[in-house]
């Protein structure tokens, strides 16, 4: 009787069966991997905007407040995105012929708002609340990242839930002071563990991860 | 075929409206409204209909302005599959309103309207888009409750069906071609004093509706103003009575007994909000304070006779006799003998104990009652020195009381004999509504020229020349008075939707010497006449309460007096009818009304308080006279009365009188719209203007067709001989005095420590919920609030007759006594949300946890992890949890987004989903109060359900804390588990009935066996 | 041919018998021989056969053990980890670690690991897949698989000497003796 | 190749009755042997291993496919589609176009999913416990009861993937770490329902490659197709039958044996927790999980009969599945339908026994409800009809066997049908009772997945032995090793 198979065919087969093991786990991991990455999440990525507003120069250059702009974040679940009228406010007077600026003053003439692009944007099944975060000493930064050094906006964090719980089970981690809320250059203090549970204790701050606490 | 579960539909995939929605009407409807929401025009029309010094304090732009938020995300929630987000934008404001703060709803005050009479309410406006209706607090005919159509109003506001565009024989028209057309009709009559000239109207209690007409009969005196009104209230009965045009205000907070004369007062008429929380107010903590006693005699079961201490169904030929006999046992002047057998002994307990109770107690005739009992009950009230007491007259409130039938006839003879020449209708839908015999349909076409104001192109409509969309009261000004007169101001809450809608107000200036005047402008003009002082500060005041403080109306119509003329001696009572012989009566529908609201899906898809069904009408009879007449449930029969047939799908009533059928008018509507048309039948088509309400002379044949009704809830099994399971406890107060732990001992409660499992410890809050089966009336309010709040899809009737209906809370409805046997049925009504178990059965069987427990005791259902295996559902024992079998929300018709609640996920298909106390408000107070740095307070959450409750049968708040109004109601001795045998631990637990019967009469027995008929 | 001395180089010597009772002998003796890199083969499983050449152990049921002991721990530590510590809820007022209800996952997990162990022991012990050999070289071979019984003797065997050991299995009365090529 | 011819052997001796077949099982050689007439009726006289190995394989390596097959695989494949065009509609519009609704949120589906993982359990236990219990007759048998077994969990497996809201949600069920930082929920029963049901499709998958790698090897040798060759080849993973290989084989088949009996048993207890867990009044029973494993077996024998006495009549097997299996797996139907019977009746006296008016109820209206006469025709499919199996004429008549085979089939669906169905459809508030109407898509689906069991099992009778030939052999008179000698 003649033989059916090659003599290599002992190897390939053995390893062939032992491999596929490993290539599944493996792919399992790339797609863990995948979904964590700044494709899905769009983390990292800066966003074209109808006009390139820069926060660095508007708060890293010129000190601006965050509150002058995104003006219900202390008392809204939504900071706000300034009407045309705050930046007609500077630019009727300063810029006011720059042509990077003529879609502004286009819409503040004919009343048409400016499109802009959304770049932090949790799925409709998520409910945030900025004035609840704000008013625990959250700052601004500890979740949009260091704004004043991004010429056009991107989103800083993955925003996925495990990211948001990764704070809501330990906020000591990351609570500031309230009047630091909404610097952009505080840094965590080396025992930024101690000093949180001290503010947590402070500002009454409950760690809730219950399911209702963001879907309704 | 089993396919649609015996249902004869067409399709099983697609739920009733949503098909209904698919019409080529729709798609012409979308495009417009992008037209709308981009064209320069439509812009440019915003600031020509709202131009800048209309906005002041009152009415920041932002309102107006929300198509510019169209596109923002956060207003609509929804469930999406995929982990990638698709880009957005976001769409700022241009300029920012100065009140409207983005995530930050905003409430003003305005009225609704129940025929011609206000409703105090409060809308929720989130960014300009109204989405949800609460009560007034601060008016005395809301108190802070809405009734189920005020709920629906926001509905009827995006109704995609609304009419659209001003037409001139179906073609599309300017409004200045109709002042055109308008100025040359009646400049042809003006010399002639407008004699051609007809006006109808609804019931008007608005006094610059009222001005408005003065002062155009003044320039026409010859023309005439009708009014109709086809489910109108008393006050021509009452005149009769009273022997002057009056307003009767009734205090049932005095009343020790009432005896109600067919008085529907707990859900019907404009003071019904009031009228439940004072008689309720009487049956709240049961042995702390003397208990009213309520005596209903009725001719179909109401749900005032459902909360009766006592209750005769009688055939309404006898109800008259009835009144007469006990105002003569009273001792009334045109009284007369009582009868002797079951009504006897009633005639004989209720006279006594109304006498023992003069001053005291209270007699109510229901608005669909013949002037003769309408009499009596003012005779025996008079006697007995309730006027002035319980009953309080009033000057009318409005602005022209008339027989509005009587009106109608009138104007449909006029028409008829050609001395029409002009008619002009201000909303209303005759041709729909008016009786059979007046033939109005064929009467108007001898009209030349036919003008309609509507907001729906109706029946009416498809008969005028001219069609005018009416702006829904929610995007108009107006005004208007409550039950004791009291005005209100209406603002609107949003632009009118579509830029041909005008007001009553605006067409009538039309008509008259300053045409093309904006609502506004009517409106405030009239008020600048009638309010003294600092105008500006009092209307503003007046707009922010929604009521005008201070203001009576310069007298029109004669002036009010406490004590009562002699009243005209009514007719002698007309002979009961035989036994066997048939008797009909009408009555308007317990959702949908008159049919003004038969194209709100959900008050189609709300089952009927009593009845249970959904999206129809029925005739409905006594168990005993189906079994004689040999129908069941289902039987199309044929009905005949006065020459005049309709078919009729038969429905069995427990505790309906015998010999006697109940058709409720509404339905059978042409013209509705896509969700409206063809649903039951229309009553109007055998009904007789000489007598509206009820009639003798009936025939009932088979005709051998089926329909299959949509019932939300089971009706064949009445065969539930199991011992009872002590779902409705009801004691009476003597026994609750006696025992008051009985209630709990009637079923098994396993202590709490009877457990191998440790107890869950729940440190901070502890939400719960208290429901007093005392109090509730069964309105359903609850129900249709719930739809509102949670955005609550309408599935349809297939879905609904499948059992698939969505809502979160329902009204169970248990009949008690025996169903052969009409005077020993009672009706008990079981507000059922989620219970929220602590032992939750639901959470431990999902494999993903999705439905799990929160920190404060509340069961989370999260949408976004449900895969949907509906095990929670089979595990549930109250059975409430729903799930979304296909896609029943509506994605694709934009009015229907703006009503969508931004603070609740929409939910897709394949999700479960249920009550969740109301989670989003929980949120927001508690986020509130932590910005405030302060505790939530007791009573600072109100769940949808609880702040629309006319009675304050539900409470809501923290069962950990001692002090709260709901622990307070779980400490009575009322306080029962539903199901507690099963150790579910429900947050959600119930105050038993107590009912205060007369010991002369034989009580309505505690706990009946349960029934579902 | 000529038996002893031939290329290709020779694996071992086949000798085929007709029925089990020859086989099992025949194997016997060989092992009596002193014969150690022998097999025998057969179309149905023979445990004397084994026996007859020596084989008694296997290391297979110890490291089914193994791999239970090992499923068994993985799934309750997965269950453990996950409910009480990863995401810690409420669930119908269970405990957290509700112990009871993680017993049925946990069997499961033994049970796959130690089938799993089974068969993939059962194939590395074994040496499969092993799709070529060169018993295959031998034509008669095909029946080993239907009715024929064989036993061989590797060339590598101490004791192996073409032609002591080709008289030797002569000796045994098989149907007839061949030789396998590498 | 050198072949030197030898002188002839002395002639066979004459076949003994032989019991090697304990031999497989690692028996120790029975010293005495003593001609145990049944034996006979195991095999039928005359047959060698030549034989034996031509009949099997021959089946598969005939060059003329007959005619029947072609006909039963088309109308198999034809349903089949049914199925699959049942589900992308499915997933198309949602689960509403199914029955389902409140409160009866399980029907067609649920039932569907016990009907056939209960068949699938014959498989294992007759290839496992009975190999544990020493039972020979199990022989010719097994391997396509293991491939029925195979099949039925396949097509069980459709229904808990479909029936979920979300389908394509479905990878949810299993703990793996994702972005939500979310796991499992493992104290609901669906959870052990995806553990214990993808391990026992997957042990059942194992043990019957196992079983079928030396008839691989058998094919291999024997097939002239070269194609064919390698494929077999490949699946014989060089198999060649040395005595070394087939020790550690023994010892694999016999702890996966060992390991498969708890599991199947665990199998259908778990799926009955499904129920017993809940709280809903005719499910919440502590009698379920011996109940279920019983009917399974029960189905699962039902089933193994309406495919065994067919084939061996249209592959002319009777010589292997002779009458004696019938009769054996006849018994074994009326022992397991005897249990169930009592299950029913347990049920029905804990209804009135408890003293819980729900439990009464339920049974109350069970018996006389709106779905009585499910009820009813269950009662007379699986305790009626089986009692006929007393009499040995029905155990030993194919036709018989059929029919009561047929009656169980039935009867079990209607067994699952009548406690999902009517234990839901009224519960505790009479407020929200309902009542459940399959449409047209529970019907498709339904028997779709008859199509895709059928689709399968003839493709496997096609192209796989369905008799274990090695074991086949080992029940050959001339398998034995005769002692004397040894």
């Amino acid at each position: 009787m003649p033989q059916t198979f090659h003599r290599s065919t002992n190897t390939l087969s053995k390893v062939s069966i032992f491999g596929a093991l490993f290539l599944v786990v493996g792919s399992l991991f790339a797609i863990a991997e995948i979904n964590r990455s700044g494709y899905v999440t769009q983390a990292g990525v800066a966003r074209e905007q109808p006009v390139p507003f820069s926060h660095q120069h508007h708060v890293g250059g010129m000190g601006v407040d965050c509150r002058y702009c995104h003006t219900t974040v202390e008392t809204s679940a939504t900071a706000g995105i300034p009407p045309t009228k705050t930046c007609m406010n500077c630019h009727s007077q300063i810029w006011n012929q720059s042509p990077t600026l003529e879609p502004v003053r286009a819409s503040f003439r004919n009343g048409q708002s400016i499109e802009w692009t959304r770049v932090h944007d949790l799925p409709d099944f998520a409910y945030f609340n900025h004035s609840a975060h704000v008013s625990k000493g959250v700052g601004c930064t500890t979740c949009h990242g260091p704004v004043d050094r991004m010429p056009l906006m991107w989103q800083y964090s993955s925003l996925q839930m495990e990211w948001c719980l990764d704070c809501h089970r330990a906020p000591e981690k990351y609570v500031r002071p309230k009047e630091e809320v909404f610097s952009v250059a505080w840094q965590p203090p080396p025992d930024q563990i101690d000093q949180g549970r001290a503010l947590v204790k402070a500002y009454g701050i409950q760690t809730r991860t219950s399911c209702s606490t963001c879907h309704r | 075929m089993s396919e649609t579960g015996g249902v004869p539909a067409v399709r099983v995939d697609l739920s009733g409206v949503r098909r209904r929605l698919d019409g080529t009407q729709g798609r012409t409807y979308w495009k417009s409204l992008e037209e709308l929401a981009q064209t320069p025009e439509f812009l440019e029309f915003l600031h020509r209909e709202f131009p800048a010094q209309a906005s002041e304090l009152d009415d920041p732009r932002g309102r107006r302005e929300f198509l510019t938020l169209m596109g923002a995300s956060l207003a609509l929630a929804g469930l999406t599959g995929c982990t990638k987000q698709p880009e957005e934008k976001i769409v700022p404001y241009v300029q920012p309103p100065e009140q409207a703060v983005p995530g930050k709803p905003l409430f003003f005050a305005t009225a609704m309207l129940d025929r011609g009479y206000a409703k105090g309410i409060l809308v929720e406006s989130h960014l300009g888009r109204p989405t949800k209706i609460e009560g007034n607090p601060d008016h005395p005919a809301s108190l802070g409750a809405t009734d189920i159509s005020g709920q629906a109003w926001v509905l009827g506001l995006y109704d995609p069906d609304r009419s659209q565009t001003l037409t001139y024989r179906g073609e599309i028209r300017a409004w200045t071609d109709f002042m055109a057309a308008m100025r040359n009709a009646l400049g042809a009559q003006k010399p002639r004093q407008g004699v051609g000239v007809r006006i109808l109207t609804e019931s008007v209690t608005s006094p610059t509706l009222a001005a408005q007409m003065r002062e155009l009969l003044a320039e026409l005196p010859a023309a005439k103003w009708h009014q109709w009104e086809p489910a109108a209230g008393a006050s021509a009965a009452t005149r009769q009575a009273v022997g002057r045009p009056a307003s009767v205000q009734y205090h049932f907070d005095r009343a020790d007994v009432i005896l109600s004369l067919e008085a529907d007062f707990v859900v019907d008429g404009p003071a019904s909000l009031r009228h439940a929380r004072e008689y309720t107010a009487r049956r709240k903590r049961p042995g702390e304070q003397p208990m009213n006693r309520l005596y209903a005699v009725e001719s179909t079961p109401t749900l005032t006779g459902a909360i009766a201490d006592h209750r005769l169904p009688l055939r309404p030929s006898e109800i008259e006799g009835f009144a007469r006999a006990v105002a003569g046992a009273v001792g009334g002047g045109s009284g007369a003998p009582a009868p002797s057998g079951v009504t006897g002994d009633w005639v004989a307990a209720v006279a006594k104990d109304l006498k023992a109770h003069g001053g005291r107690s209270l007699v109510i005739a229901g608005d669909y009652q013949s002037p003769a009992v309408h009499g009596l009950a003012h005779e025996i009230n008079q006697f007995l020195g309730n006027v002035g007491q319980t009953v309080v007259y009033g000057a009318p409130v409005e602005a022209q009381p008339v027989d509005t039938m009587a009106s109608l006839a009138e104007l449909a003879a006029d028409m008829k004999a050609g001395r029409v020449e002009v008619l002009i209708v201000l909303g209303g839908n005759p041709a729909y509504s008016a009786p059979a015999d007046l033939d109005f349909a064929a009467a108007m076409d001898r009209v030349k020229l036919r003008v309609h104001l509507g907001l729906y192109a109706d029946e009416t409509a498809a008969l005028s020349h001219w069609h005018i969309p009416q702006a829904h009261p929610l995007e108009a000004w107006s005004d208007a008075r409550a039950y004791d007169g009291t005005a209100t101001i209406m603002q609107p809450l949003i632009a009118p939707l579509y830029d041909s809608c005008r007001t009553a107000h605006e067409v009538l200036a039309a008509l008259g010497s300053k045409p093309d005047r904006k609502g506004h402008d009517i409106v405030k003009d009239f008020w600048r006449t009638q309010l003294s002082g600092d105008f500006d500060a009092r209307w503003r005041r007046s707009l922010h309460d929604g009521v005008v403080a201070g203001w009576t109306p310069a007298a029109s119509g004669p002036a009010a007096s406490a004590g009562a003329d002699a009243p005209v001696a009514p007719r002698p009572s007309a002979p009961a009818t035989a036994p066997g012989t048939l008797e009909i009566v009408f009555r308007p529908d317990p959702t949908i009304g008159d049919g003004r609201y038969a194209n709100l899906g959900w008050l189609q898809e709300l089952p009927k308080p009593i009845t249970k069904l959904t999206w129809d009408n029925a005739a409905l009879l006594s168990p005993a006279t189906a079994q004689q007449r040999g129908v069941e449930n289902g039987d199309v029969v044929e009905l005949r009365y006065r020459g005049r047939t309709v078919k009729a799908p038969v429905w069995t009533l427990p505790g309906q009188p015998d010999d006697t059928v109940t058709v409720h008018l509404g339905y059978g509507r042409t013209r509705a719209g896509r969700v409206g048309d063809g649903a039951g039948f229309d009553a109007n088509r055998i009904r007789t203007s000489d007598a509206p309400w009820s009639g003798a002379g009936l025939e009932l044949s088979k005709t051998g067709e089926t329909r299959a009704l949509a019932c939300a809830q089971d009706h064949w099994s009445i065969d539930q001989n199991a011992e009872p399971r002590h779902l409705i406890r009801s004691v009476t107060v003597e026994e609750y005095a006696k025992e008051p732990e009985a209630i709990k001992e009637m079923a098994e409660n396993p202590p709490r420590d009877m457990t191998l499992y440790p107890n869950v410890k729940y440190a901070g809050h502890a939400w719960g919920m208290s429901i007093d089966l005392n109090s509730c009336v069964g309105c359903s309010a609850c129900v249709v609030a719930c739809v509102a709040e949670n955005n609550i899809p309408v599935v349809g009737r297939e879905q609904v007759a499948k059992g698939r209906e969505m809502h979160w809370i329902r009204v169970d409805r248990y009949f008690s006594g025996a169903p052969q046997h009409s005077e020993t049925v009672r009706a008990h009504f079981q507000p059922l949300p989620c219970m929220h178990c602590e032992n939750a059965p639901c959470e431990q069987v999902c494999p993903v946890a999705a439905t799990v427990h929160s920190d404060e005791g509340l069961n989370d259902q999260v949408y976004n992890r449900c895969i949907g295996t509906r095990y929670c559902s089979n595990n549930c024992p109250y059975k409430v949890r729903r799930f979304n079998f296909l896609l029943y929300q509506d994605w694709n018709t934009p009015t229907l987004k703006l009503q969508r609640n931004p603070d609740v996920s929409v939910r897709s298909r394949g999700v479960m989903e249920k009550c969740t106390y109301c989670v989003q408000r929980i949120e927001q107070a508690r986020i509130t109060a932590h910005n405030d740095g302060r505790p939530i307070r007791d009573g600072e959450i109100q769940t949808a359900c609880q702040s629309v409750c006319p009675t304050q049968a539900i409470v809501f708040g923290d069962i950990n804390d001692p002090g709260s109004a709901v622990s307070k109601l779980k400490a009575e001795h009322r306080d029962y588990a539903l199901l507690g045998e099963l150790n579910t631990r429900p947050r959600t637990t119930y105050l038993a009935e107590v009912k205060n019967p007369n010991p002369e009469l034989a009580g309505p027995a505690g706990e009946g066996s349960e029934h579902h008929g | 041919m000529t038996g002893p001395t031939v290329t290709p180089p020779l694996w071992g010597l086949m000798a085929e018998f007709e029925g089990p009772t020859e086989v099992v002998e025949a194997a016997r003796r060989v092992h009596e021989a002193g014969y150690k890199k022998v097999d025998a083969y057969s179309p149905y499983p023979i445990e004397e056969l084994a026996e007859a050449l020596g084989h008694h152990h296997s290391w297979l049921p110890l490291l089914v053990l193994l791999g239970g002991i090992t499923g068994c721990l993985a799934g309750y530590a997965l269950q453990f980890w996950s409910a009480t510590i990863a995401y810690p809820m409420n669930i119908g007022g269970r405990p957290i670690h509700s112990w009871p209800a993680f017993i049925v996952p946990t069997f499961e997990m033994t049970i796959l690991f130690a089938a799993g162990t089974a068969v993939l022991g059962m194939l590395a012990l074994n040496g499969l897949p092993e799709p070529y050999h060169p018993v295959f070289n031998v034509p008669q071979f095909a029946r080993a698989s239907k009715d024929r019984f064989f036993i061989v003797i590797e060339a590598r065997d101490a004791k192996f000497d073409p032609d002591r050991t080709w008289s030797f299995l002569t000796s045994l009365g098989p149907r007839s003796v061949s030789e396998v090529d590498q | 190749m050198a072949d030197h011819p030898l002188p002839p052997t002395p002639p066979e001796k004459p076949p003994l009755s032989a019991d090697v077949s304990a031999a497989i099982r690692g028996e120790q050689p029975t010293t005495v042997h003593v001609p145990h007439p049944e034996m006979h009726a195991l095999l039928a006289p005359g047959h060698d291993f030549a034989t034996v190995t031509e009949k099997i394989s021959s089946i598969v390596l005939q060059k003329g496919t007959p005619l029947w097959w072609f006909a039963g695989f088309a109308v198999s494949f034809a349903v089949m589609n049914v199925l699959l065009v049942s589900i992308c509609y499915l997933v198309f519009k949602g689960i509403g176009i199914w029955g389902e609704n409140e409160p009866v949120g399980w029907a067609f589906d649920i039932l569907n999913f016990v009907w056939w993982i209960g068949i699938g359990h014959a498989g294992t236990l007759i290839s496992a416990i009975l190999l544990l219990l020493r039972q020979e007759w199990r022989t010719s048998i097994n391997r396509f009861a293991e491939a029925m077994t195979l099949f039925a969990v396949a097509c069980a497996g459709v229904y808990p993937a479909l029936h979920t809201g979300r389908p394509w949600l479905d990878y949810w069920l299993f703990p793996y770490p994702n972005t939500m930082g979310l796991w499992p929920n493992f104290r609901s029963p669906l959870i052990w329902d995806v553990f214990a049901v993808s391990t026992y499709a997957t042990v059942s998958a194992l043990f019957w490659f196992v079983g079928l790698i030396p008839d691989f090897a058998t094919l291999r040798d024997r097939t002239s197709n070269r194609f064919a060759q390698h494929i077999y080849g490949m699946l014989a993973m060089g198999w060649r039958g040395s005595a070394r290989h087939w020790h550690n084989y023994d010892t694999a088949y016999l702890l996966l044996a060992g390991l498969a009996t708890p599991l199947v048993i665990s199998v259908h207890t778990v799926v009955s927790f499904d129920f017993a867990v809940g709280i809903v009044p005719g499910w919440h029973a502590t009698i379920f999980p011996p109940y279920f494993v019983a009917g399974a077996i029960y189905a699962g024998f039902a089933m193994v009969l309406t495919l065994a006495i067919p084939l061996r009549k249209l592959y002319g097997l009777e010589d292997f599945i002779t009458t004696k299996h019938l009769e054996n797996m006849g018994k074994v139907m009326l022992a397991t339908g005897l249990i169930v019977a009592y299950g029913y009746m347990m049920e029905a006296f804990g209804g009135y026994y408890s003293g819980n008016q729900f439990e009464a109820f339920m049974i109350k209206n069970r018996m006389l409800g709106p779905y009585k006469h499910f009820y009813w025709a269950l009662i007379v499919c699986n305790v009626i009809s089986p009692q006929f199996l007393w009499i040995k004429n029905v155990r030993t008549s194919a036709v018989g066997l059929f029919i009561c085979a047929m009656f169980t089939n039935v009867g079990m669906w209607l067994e699952r049908f009548v406690i999902i169905v009517t234990s839901l459809h009224r519960d505790f508030l009479p407020s929200s009772w309902g009542m459940y109407h399959p449409t047209m898509w529970d019907w498709s689906t339904f028997i779709g997945t008859i199509g895709l069991f059928f689709t399968l099992f003839f493709l496997f009778v096609r192209f796989m032995p369905m008799i274990s030939i090695f074991e086949m052999r080992t029940i050959v008179p001339a398998a034995e090793v005769r002692e004397e000698q040894a």
